[in-house]
């Protein structure tokens, strides 16, 4: 084990993956950050958020390959290099220009196996970021994990941790299936114990975070250290709380999730996303749908307004679920009668 | 036409054989036989074959909507698509993909593809993985003159130009994408010069002669193969039938089609060109007509008597692992 | 009233809205088909579908634009002429293709009017085809309405009958905010009775289908013909449904499913594409969440599998949700306790 | 310079403008009151204004991520501007905007745009309206050299090209897209010869110089008024700054931004030559500098007591009516 950011243990794996197998390589815009300049070696950015950085001193340049602002064309290509065998690790560098890429995705990527009767294999990852938190405004804060977990054919990993961050991407690179593997910006900073050398998380298999008695809180990625940050808040009052990551949305870890509204009989699902035809509804449907004999309460869905991600910082926070916001759902649920 | 007679009899074979097997689905298509949108590439068959014969399995091609030439001219079996056609579940897809899905990996067709421009990024990647490798496989990207407005397409001809992958861009301009007639939708002189305005060097060439297609693919795959770059070509063709099944084709010239059946027909100038060089007999044409007659009756019994998918089977090859 | 076709009633009302206000224009693929031929006089199609039919003649090439094939090109360009005054009508031809085209209406038409503080407006309508049952397999048979409905911004349409078709597309024109209007491919032939004139039907207030007692079903376009097909066969053995259409899946009309929940204190929720994320799910957490006291029984969904959809009849068959399959759901959670 | 008085000191005053509001913000995104991600302009300001000074409020532009520039150009407040970055409720887009999505309608600003070629389809689709309105109005879409990779820039070129659009095309080459030299990633020989490509007449010109700039926009806007279709222009300019603030830009050349600002600077060159042609003197000038500086200043002043939002009015302005 050893303490490492959640950016730092996103590089260690990228390292560890392309040491095992020849076959896999990382594209996108500046993952390098400088090929072919005509005044500098390349290799000053490793992406804008450093997770590359490092990777072309060991591997070269035709395994770390900076890509032209055309997100279509990295999508296509990673999906082209997969299908023919190779496994591209691809980066978009922010989860909102899946718009202009989500036919590769969407219409290619994920239906090869399907549409060719399950004779190909597109073992690609395309890592990208996500999430509030920056003032980055209602182009670069999106959380659009729903739109691809709603896609038949592909995986979707959110790791909330260094250490998952670590194993949910390795584990991503060995899978023969395409992963889009979101990485929360505001994220990379935090710091965390991570096993070294081979870490596996594998998917479908949600983390226990922590375990309670009156109330399911489901989040992931950064909105699951705000369940916590409520869940200690809600212990003085003596109610306690299984918060539940599922670490991939798809698949999903629906028997955790069942499992601990049996138990608790309520359910509070968080994410950071609008509220329609989202994974908060898609939680709380399938336990409306599961488990309802069991429940106690209606469910509770703490999400983002439906409207983009305003600018100025007054506004986002307002947008973003709060800890204060999930505490008081959650005494609301274990009061309802 | 330096080719050795048995490369002559394979090309013609497979020319006839495209022919044949969209001759069946045309009448099929009427009887209503044939399942969901069939688009048929009788007419254009010189380019696909011209194009595949320069080409082994461990290239890849990818293809479009009207895909069912270059899978046939890339090794597909015939039998296995004309099940896939008719939907059954021993079908080359499992019946699953129908006409514009038919793939194989195992011979380098990653795909026929209902999105127009969906190829040529899938073929970039192809290209890279190629160059990776660098056993000195290609990949060919074949996309009509309607697909060459699509986005996508011109970022993978950067991205080729840029990273000098092993890519070929063939375009096959048969002038009409649906409805439109290319002039009015596409800005530039040609396709030719808009390619070359990607600094990609391209040839523009008859499509309706195989010979030519031959010639020029060989010389431009063999360059891509050395490690040269991308290349592209814009073909001349025609297809034959509307763009569906029932297509008054009214937006064609008065007498266009009936032009092109008697002076463009790629399979007659074929024929003419080795007979009258004494290349093949008529004999010999007449026995491969034969042989891909009787394929194609074979196909299509096959495919008559094949099973039906299991409704079951609708969830399975979602995923390697789920 | 006169009967008419879903697609006439759709062509109906753009004929009387491009009368109504000239700043209304439609564009696409082939919305007429042969412009600019060397050969031909243009107007012969009219759209592949035939909606666009014979516009040209009245409203000349101007207002009717053959476009090439570039969705992104297509929706840009109209959100750019709706952002400049005008009321571009598009057709994209078939929903699957919105992957080509995200960008331009999630990330632009979409946020314009909230990035840009409340000072623009973008009244376009993005008319498109959705939907199984033509053997059109994977990549042009899909149910793409809850990609959009989740986008804050958009407004999405479903009309499931040839008056709603009409009256749903006349309102979209007329709205200011952009419009994504989904038409089912298998409805275009189906027929009814049409208000002839001016007809508008108000965007988030449902069709109430039939009224009962036992069960509340909700479901958009040719679901809604399923349900009805399903509650016949039910109330041969005395069990009676509320049948919900939406209508509008953004702006939805919450009272109208509440209402009905409240009354019969079960939900079945019928929707055609795969169940992550779906419009169902949305649906049945809206009832999970806000009349939990009044469920007598899960909520129930019946959708597609989490598959593409595949290509031959049978498997189709399997994949769409069938009145039978609708009506053993509504008798489960009937005979629930 | 067959400019009037009136336009030479309207124009300096524009580029000043921008220049001194950009250098604010440098000194202040360091002390973290400028939340968010926000990309100068200062270097590129001879092109915004050079373009937009052959407009009027009838006309449309489309900006990009690095957008004050175009914005203050085309006559947006400035003091709206400045609210807005400061993220102030009374900013020009409420503080829902912020630096990547400043826009004004009422002077036909279209917005800067978060998306790397975001602006081109939507300029594209602004002309079409101009062409239905028949006033000849105009719209530009201005783009970097990184932009010219996105499929829909592309697409657009080519709508405005077969429509015949009153559409410009203006792409300001500052060598660099975030980190990635111009000559890696665009395969073509320029810009402009790609353009050139999709049949679209289009011009290279030096973007460090006002004058040129503004005269060749004069000729092709006038033209493109007339409705001879679209144009395009590349122009050759520098980004004082880095991509981001605190970026290292040890891609860049030893002495090559010393160099730009030494010789390339818009606004020095622009002085030099306005005062050695006797145009305008030092006395004018610095009297322009001086309203400049008390605008910029009256700005920070307004910017930094205006109120914050409200945060309810998070799910306002979402739709005009829902
Ligand atoms: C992205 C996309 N847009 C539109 C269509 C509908 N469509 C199918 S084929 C076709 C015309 C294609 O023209 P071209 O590329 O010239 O190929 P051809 O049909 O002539 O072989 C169109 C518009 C599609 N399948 N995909
Ligand atoms: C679609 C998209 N891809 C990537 C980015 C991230 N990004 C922001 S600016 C930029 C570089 C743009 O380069 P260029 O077009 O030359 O404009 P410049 O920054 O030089 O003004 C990139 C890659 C983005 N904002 N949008
Ligand atoms: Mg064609
Ligand atoms: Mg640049």
């Amino acid at each position: 084990m050893t303490e490492k950011t959640y950016r730092e243990a996103l590089t260690d794996a990228l390292f560890l993956e392309m040491r095992r197998d020849e076959n896999v390589f990382v594209m996108g815009e500046d993952v390098v950050g400088g090929t072919g300049s005509p005044h500098a070696e390349p290799g000053f950015v490793g992406g804008v958020f450093g997770v590359t950085g490092g990777l072309h001193e060991e591997f070269g340049l035709d395994r770390c390959i900076d890509m032209p602002i055309s997100e279509a064309g990295i999508a296509g290509t990673a999906a082209g290099a997969a299908l023919a065998g190779k496994r591209p690790v691809a980066e978009i560098m922010f989860c909102d220009f899946m718009g202009l890429c989500l036919d590769q995705l969407m219409n290619q990527a994920a239906k090869f196996r399907y549409m060719f009767g399950g004779k190909a294999t597109c073992p690609m990852v395309l890592r990208t970021t996500y999430g509030a938190g920056m003032n980055a405004a209602s182009q670069h804060s999106q959380s659009l994990h729903p739109l691809v977990t709603a896609i038949p054919g592909l995986k979707v990993a959110m790791p909330s941790t260094p250490a998952d961050a670590k194993g949910l991407l390795s584990t991503a690179i060995r899978d023969d299936d395409p992963v889009i593997f979101f990485e929360h910006k505001t994220l990379y900073t935090i710091t965390g114990d991570v096993p070294d050398g081979e870490h596996l998380v594998p998917f479908g298999k949600a983390r226990i975070v922590s375990e309670g008695d009156d109330c399911t809180l489901v989040a992931t990625g950064r909105m699951v250290s705000f369940c916590e940050n409520a869940a200690q808040a809600l212990a003085d009052d003596g109610v306690t709380c299984d918060i539940i990551d599922p670490r991939t949305t798809s698949p999903l870890d629906e028997d955790a999730i069942l499992d601990s509204v049996e138990k608790t009989g309520r359910l509070v699902v968080v994410d950071e996303t609008p509220p329609r035809c989202s994974f908060a509804s898609d939680i709380a449907a399938l336990a409306a749908g599961e488990v309802f004999s069991s429940l106690k309460a209606p469910i509770k869905q703490i999400t983002g307004p439906h409207s983009p991600v305003p600018f100025a910082k007054e506004l986002e926070n307002e947008f973003v679920p709060s800890p204060t916001k999930i505490r008081d759902a959650v005494a609301e649920v274990v009061n309802f009668k | 036409m330096q080719l050795a007679r048995e490369e002559l009899e394979q090309a013609y074979k497979q020319m006839k054989t495209i022919r044949e097997f969209e001759e069946h689905l045309h009448r099929e298509i009427m009887t209503g036989s044939i399942p969901g949108f069939t688009h048929l590439y009788a007419g254009q068959e010189a380019v696909a074959v011209g194009v595949c014969e320069n080409l082994t399995e461990a290239d890849f091609i990818t293809s479009t909507h009207r895909g069912h030439g270059h899978c046939i001219a890339k090794g597909c079996d015939v039998i296995g698509m004309m099940k896939e056609l008719y939907g059954k579940a021993d079908g080359l897809c499992k019946g699953k993909g129908g006409s514009m899905h038919v793939a194989d990996m195992d011979v380098g067709m990653l795909g026929a593809n209902g999105i127009v421009g969906g190829g040529p990024p899938l073929a970039t990647g192809a290209a890279l993985a190629a160059k990776l490798d660098g056993k000195g496989s290609v990949a060919v990207s074949f996309g009509g003159d309607g697909s060459c407005n699509q986005g996508p397409v011109f970022e993978s001809m950067n991205i080729a130009a840029i990273l000098k992958l092993p890519s070929v861009f063939v375009y096959e301009n048969n002038r009409y994408s649906e409805h439109t007639h290319c002039d009015y939708v596409i800005a530039s002189e040609s396709i030719a010069s808009r390619v070359e305005g990607f600094g990609i060097h391209t040839v523009k060439a008859n499509g309706f002669d195989f010979f030519e297609v031959h010639e020029v693919m060989k010389e431009l795959i063999a360059k891509a193969r050395e490690g040269n770059g991308p290349c592209a070509v814009e073909f001349e063709t025609t297809r034959f039938y509307g763009h569906f099944e029932g297509d008054p084709q009214n937006y064609r010239a008065k007498d266009e089609l009936k032009d092109d059946r008697e002076n463009n027909d790629c399979i007659t100038i074929f024929k003419d060109k080795v007979t009258e060089a004494g290349l093949l007999s008529d004999e010999d044409i007449n026995k491969l007509d034969e042989e891909v007659n009787s394929l194609i009756e074979e196909s299509v019994d096959q495919a008559k008597k094949s099973p039906l998918p299991n409704p079951e089977d609708v969830t399975t090859d979602v995923y390697v692992s789920y």
